[in-house]
């Protein structure tokens, strides 16, 4: 008991050093410098890179939850294996590549950016509506009608609520995805974050690199962070902890 | 499509080339990461103090996103001379495998039947004996999955590699982009999704075969 | 053959665009010819191939010399490619890389307009484009790849000597092989260009006269890492066929079956090496 | 009233779930749909509000056809409780127990007022479990939880699908009885399935015992013990119905039938039984002759006379094949 | 033989699952843990194989203080059936049964014979069902199937917790018949853990009663039945426990201590009944009235005699008061 918990404070500490002797290391070769710097660019970059991520992921959104609704009703249950397959198939093909292709169709720039991650977010918010609404016990629904709910006040008052959980987690995913993935815009001129890693790591720029790379990640972290907290807003109590067990 | 068939007599044996690149790479990756997740995932069914900290940090490991991690490889790798090409994206596509892996292998370990891991010990198996006849076995399926996921997850990130000299088939897509050749891209999609869904099937057909019947709903 | 002796194996890096795919290639045949097993490490950054020559992963490269010279030895520019060269060689030696083999090729950088652009604004030369930027700021974009944008040798270096600023919205960075599609595309009115680019011409684009001189010559040569370079001396001969025969011209032609007729790298560098007899059909 | 005319439900062409079935369901009684597994049961109950379609014949309740109403009408007025209870996790007990009440637009005041009423129906404290959620509560209290969200907008008909299955005996036994207490005071009309014997004794007024979909008797719980109408009831209910027909009984039932013995005044060993205990503990008393006489008082304590396994056994008789045959011996 | 010298077990200061308790089950013999819920009955048989650790007191098994012994090897030699049978679903059932055996290191033909073997104890074909996964088999040949693989090694002592608490009532009976024949066959030394009435009372050589972890009265099942020692025990078994005591008998106990009545050949309206009936039903059936006369008749077809009320109730008052207050009526 006592060396299990003695292992997983070494653990904490080591990790814990390891960050911070990576972040004095990188403070000390002044690798945050372009942060400050030249910090009217880092900002400009920064919002670039949360307009790409927030403008995709609410056009996602829009558009996966409504169809991950309508895909499980019962007059279309039956296309779900299909555009369920279609959708992990879609999956495979790399983000890169989903972006450079929509050069092609749109152009170059942050508006192709935008469509290229908006494409690339739709998969997870998609499949997690589709799990947490399939996942809802047969016997609430059935306790619901029985009680004479009408079809939409079961969706938004049973099914919804109780399946928040799970589309909350693929939004997370899809978010957090997406962080990472308009890191690449630059590559098509989306801008964004992605131009300083990039510039960092094709003039072997360390500054550049670690001005870019660790902003990124830190967005993600603080993203997938603040979308936890989000859970404990949006999802009713009552069935975080039943979400949670599974 | 005459077109197509043109560019791929041309340039099929380099595809192929990297595409096999591409497959060991992630699959030497895969490999070292099964060989520290799965332990770890069971080890950490022991030890929850430390299951919650190594699978909060290997979940943060996840988010960060894969251009960033890969190029923070670089100047952490020139300490040793290595900072661009196959070590620092193997080590980076380790270390995305590991969420994936530790985890599923410890919601597996820790959710096979608690009245079956009971009647193991109540017949008197040893530790290992009950984890190589009753545990194992019983979250193979869940491993696996986890396995498939970090497969698919890593042939994707692997593309990313390209920008850090580590081959494989992000070459294709990335100068493709740089030409403006769109037969690239998509040549290159095209192998990297078939790589994806043939290493999901081949996967699918080992944990069918080492899953035994029994498990089979 | 193609098959490498036990030993004799050498690693070709290379940068990420095209003139860069196609010297590799052209490289790698050479040796493969000669017995060499040859590794590619293509695609990366001028710095990331520099630091990687320096640091052993890379044995030889193509490099510029004015990148060289600015953007890795911090020196001002030299006019004159012959000592711009010798600097090069000079300060290198002591890092353990040696240059040989300084072809005709000159890659520069350049600013590009769309003609129309030039013709409407009465833009022709970096000076006029500079006037231009202070008369009317915020209202020209520029097309860049990330190197440009940050190199002392590249805008920086440009706007400095001009005398002008650009505005850090105002720069849109990307691919390199996107800068020119991105001006055809009328999504920015200035972009970088390389002189051996074959869009240029095939765009209607125009290159602005480089009135005062920033741009030094950008001569490619070889780079070889030294401890490499004693160890197979031959190579000196075998790059210097490639060497000897590239020019501007050539390597323009060649980027053009590359980038617009859409010609494999390695079909076009083979059959260049075919055609002018270093290599035998096979 | 719940009539049913001639209903059958075919799942499919060979898959007939319920063949021909005829009963009705009196207005403030409780009918026992029973039977073994597969039988037809929730598919009965379920064509009531319409979750199943009816594939033939016609379901009465109140005098109106139930496919003349609108569907949602009908469930609402129709109190549900299935057997996992069905409560939505994400709503508290108060959200839960008031949605019919919240659906058909109540105002907050009445739906507090009646919340307040329900829960002290079944013993529990409105204030305390407002605003928790189901996770919060034991399975026992989910039971009643799910009972009295039936109950909410005071529907004339309930339907309960083994309400009571997932308990452990005792809680099962302890809410039985409060449920039979509500009704007391509620008398709704209610069909109710179960596949437990001993459940359905208790709870009946009458029992459907069903067989692959088709009534084989129809009658009040102690007729069916008493007098099965062919092999498959009479193995039903198994080789001791007489005994289990007991419990159906009072001693006061006894003494309005047949009276009690005298007191023997003389007899100094003697034990005292209520009036209302059910005649299978008195039998059990009686047979353990833990005493040489057993007195029956009634409520107020007083002794109204002695009871014996004679008294009992005529009791019985009488209740199997009627007066008649008392009447003979007597 | 099992013996608990004064065992205690705490799981915290203020959480005291078991209470000093002291039995011994014999040789041979079924014990049944029997105790509402939490009163410590699968704490206490965990001990035994020491899944649970033992906080005083101590336990011995065969002649050996169970701390003494190995844990691993001291589990091989205990078979223990958990209540959802903990099959192993990744194995086939031969592997199932086979693997204490297997541990073991008994060679495969000692293996193959001894799952025919315990196959046939079942009553299930061991050809049949040896590659087949537990997944493939109904819940009553799973716990079957539960109980010979605690078996395989042929274990002198079993520890069974809730081994049919799973299965539906009927399928229930039929198992616990099946079992006690086994056992007639194999005499196993049994801690049997259950919290139904019923079960313990058929099943029991001796009942250990449980509350709050302390024995309450270990006794026969009719001995407890009959002479509850505390209001607890009393409580807990019920009122009707004179009427549940008269399963745990049959027409041939009766007949064997005070004989039975002789047959009136006068009378017409007879039924019969076998002479193995359990007195409950026989009771039930004298209860009925569904004859005049009942007949009792042995294995062999014959009639050896007649069967009335009064004998059941002087019989009952033999097994409860003894022997004495018998004689002094007879
Ligand atoms: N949706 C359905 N489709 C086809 N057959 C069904 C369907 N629902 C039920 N059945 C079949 O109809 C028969 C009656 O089922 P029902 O659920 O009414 O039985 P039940 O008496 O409630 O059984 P239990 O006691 O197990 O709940 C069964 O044979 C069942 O398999
Ligand atoms: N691991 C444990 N830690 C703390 N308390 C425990 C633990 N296991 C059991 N208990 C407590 O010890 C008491 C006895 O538990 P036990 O499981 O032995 O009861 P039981 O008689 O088997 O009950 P049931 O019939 O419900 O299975 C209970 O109050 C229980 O809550
Ligand atoms: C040769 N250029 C200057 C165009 C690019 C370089 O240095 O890589
Ligand atoms: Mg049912
Ligand atoms: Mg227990």
């Amino acid at each position: 008991m006592n060396s299990k918990k003695l292992i997983a404070n070494i653990f904490k500490f080591s990790i814990l050093a390891l960050v911070i002797v990576f972040f004095v290391w990188a403070i000390k070769n002044q690798y945050f410098n372009y942060i400050f710097s030249d910090s009217s660019t880092f900002l400009v970059l920064l919002r670039q890179h949360i307009s790409l991520v927030v403008v995709s992921s609410l056009l996602a959104l829009i558009i996966a939850l409504p169809a991950g609704i309508l895909i499980t009703r019962p007059r279309f249950r039956k296309a779900e294996w299909l555009v369920s397959n279609i959708a992990n198939l879609a999956q495979t093909i790399p983000s890169l590549a989903v972006l450079a292709l929509m050069i092609s169709v749109l152009g170059i720039g942050f508006k192709t950016a935008v469509f290229a991650l908006f494409i690339y977010s739709i998969l997870p918010i998609f499949r997690n509506t589709v799990a947490g609404l399939d996942s809802i016990d047969k016997n609430l629904i059935d306790a619901a009608k029985g009680m004479g709910m009408k079809p939409h006040q079961i969706l938004f008052r049973i099914e919804l609520p109780n399946s928040a959980y799970s589309i909350l987690a693929g939004i997370r995913t899809a978010v957090v995805l997406n962080i990472g993935t308009a890191a690449l815009a630059y590559v098509i001129g989306g801008g964004g974050l992605g131009v300083w890693i990039f510039t960092g790591i094709q003039l072997f720029d360390n500054g550049f690199l670690i001005s870019g790379a660790i902003p990124v990640t830190l967005l993600a972290i603080f993203a997938d962070y603040l979308l936890r907290k989000l859970e404990n807003v949006i999802v009713p109590k009552g069935s975080r902890r039943v979400a949670k067990l599974e | 499509m005459e077109k197509w068939l043109r560019f791929l007599e041309v340039n099929a044996p380099r595809i192929l080339e990297l595409t096999i690149d591409h497959a060991v790479l992630v699959t030497l990756a895969i490999i070292v990461a099964l060989l520290i997740g799965v332990p770890l995932g069971i080890y950490l069914t022991t030890n929850e103090y430390l299951a919650g900290s190594v699978l909060q940090v290997a979940s943060i490991t996840l988010t960060i996103p894969s251009i960033a991690l890969f190029g923070v490889m670089i100047p952490i790798f020139s300490l040793i001379n290595q900072g661009i090409g196959f070590l620092p994206a193997f080590v980076a596509l380790v270390l995305y495998s590991q969420l994936p892996i530790i985890r599923n292998t410890y919601t597996a370990i820790k959710n096979v039947n608690p009245e079956m891991r009971d009647a193991a010990i109540g017949m008197g198996m040893k530790t290992h004996q009950r984890l190589l006849r009753v545990e194992i076995p019983n979250a193979l399926p869940v491993i696996m999955a986890g396995v498939r996921t970090a497969v698919v997850l890593n042939i994707g990130i692997g593309v990313i590699a390209a920008y850090i000299g580590a081959g494989g088939l992000g070459v294709l897509i990335t100068q493709g982009i740089s030409r403006g050749d769109n037969y690239l891209i998509i040549s290159g999609s095209i192998a990297v999704a078939l790589l994806a869904i043939i290493a999901d099937a081949i996967l699918l057909m080992i944990q069918k075969r080492f899953t035994t019947k029994g498990l089979v709903e | 053959s193609n098959f490498g002796v036990a030993g004799k194996e050498v690693t070709v890096g290379g940068k990420n665009f095209t003139e860069q795919y196609l010297l590799s290639e052209m490289t790698g045949f050479l040796l493969k010819e000669e017995g060499f097993k040859v590794n590619q490490m293509n695609n990366l950054g001028s710095s990331v191939v520099r630091s990687a020559l320096e640091n052993g992963q890379v044995d030889l490269m193509w490099e510029y010399t004015g990148t060289a010279l600015i953007t890795y030895m911090g020196q001002e520019p030299v006019t004159d490619p012959d000592k711009a060269y010798e600097i090069v060689k000079d300060i290198d030696s002591k890092e353990g890389i040696h240059w040989m083999n300084m072809s005709k090729v000159n890659n520069t950088y350049a600013l590009a307009l769309r003609s129309e652009t030039s013709k409407e604004l009465g833009i022709v030369s970096i000076s006029d484009l500079a006037d231009y930027i202070n008369k009317n700021p915020g209202k020209l974009t520029i097309a860049s790849d990330a190197e440009f944008a940050n190199r002392p040798d590249g805008l920086k270096g440009v706007e400095k000597m001009y005398g002008f600023e650009m505005g850090s919205s105002q720069i849109k960075q990307m691919d390199i092989g996107l800068t020119q599609r991105a001006l055809n595309n009328e999504q920015v009115e200035v972009s970088v260009a390389f002189e051996t680019d074959a869009t240029i011409k095939n765009y209607d684009l125009v290159t602005l006269e480089d009135d005062q001189q920033f741009f030094p010559p950008y001569r490619a040569a070889v780079a070889i890492s030294q401890e490499m370079h004693e160890k197979y001396p031959e190579i000196e001969e075998i790059t210097a066929q490639l060497s000897d025969k590239l020019t501007s011209d050539i390597m323009r032609d060649l980027n053009y079956r590359v980038d617009i007729k859409g010609e494999s790298v390695s079909v076009v560098a083979y059959e260049w090496l075919v055609e002018n007899g270093l290599l035998e059909e096979e | 009233m719940i009539a049913f005319n001639h209903v059958t439900k075919s799942y499919s062409e060979d898959k007939i779930a319920v063949k021909d079935v005829n009963f009705t369901v009196e207005e403030g009684k409780i009918v026992v749909l029973l039977g073994p597994s597969g039988c037809g049961k929730t598919t009965l109950l379920r064509m009531v509000n319409r979750l199943e379609s009816i594939s033939d014949g016609e379901i009465i309740i109140g005098n109106e056809n139930s496919m003349d109403l609108d569907a949602i009408e009908l469930r609402r007025k129709i109190g549900y409780v299935i057997q996992s209870n069905g409560l939505f996790p994400n709503m508290t007990i108060e959200e839960n127990v008031m949605l019919v009440p919240d659906l058909l637009g109540w105002s907050k005041k009445q739906k507090k007022e009646r919340f307040t009423y329900l829960m002290k129906l079944i013993g529990l404290d409105a204030a305390d479990y407002r605003k928790r959620f189901p996770h919060e509560l034991s399975g026992g209290q989910q039971q009643r939880i799910g009972v009295v969200r039936a109950l909410a907008a005071d529907p004339p008909v309930m339907l309960m699908d083994e309400p009571f299955g997932a308990l452990d005996p005792i809680i099962r036994e302890r809410i039985q009885d409060e449920f039979l207490q509500i009704q007391r005071e509620v008398k709704k009309t209610i069909l109710f399935v179960s596949h437990d014997i001993d459940e359905a004794i208790k709870m009946a007024d009458k029992i459907v015992l069903l067989r692959d979909g088709e009534i084989m008797q129809y009658d009040t719980p102690s007729e069916m013990l008493a007098h099965p109408k062919n092999e498959f009831v009479s193995q039903f209910f198994g080789k001791d119905r007489a005994i289990k027909s007991l419990s159906l009984h009072t001693v006061q039932n006894l003494q309005e039938i047949i009276g009690l013995a005298p007191i023997d005044e003389t007899i100094q060993d003697t034990k005292t039984i209520n009036v209302n205990q059910d005649l299978r503990n008195t039998l059990s008393m009686l047979m353990n002759q833990e005493a040489d006489q057993v007195v029956v008082t009634n409520d107020q304590g007083e002794n109204i006379g002695s009871i014996t396994i004679d008294l009992v056994q005529k009791y019985l008789h009488f209740e199997i094949k009627g007066k008649l045959s008392v009447s003979q011996e007597g």
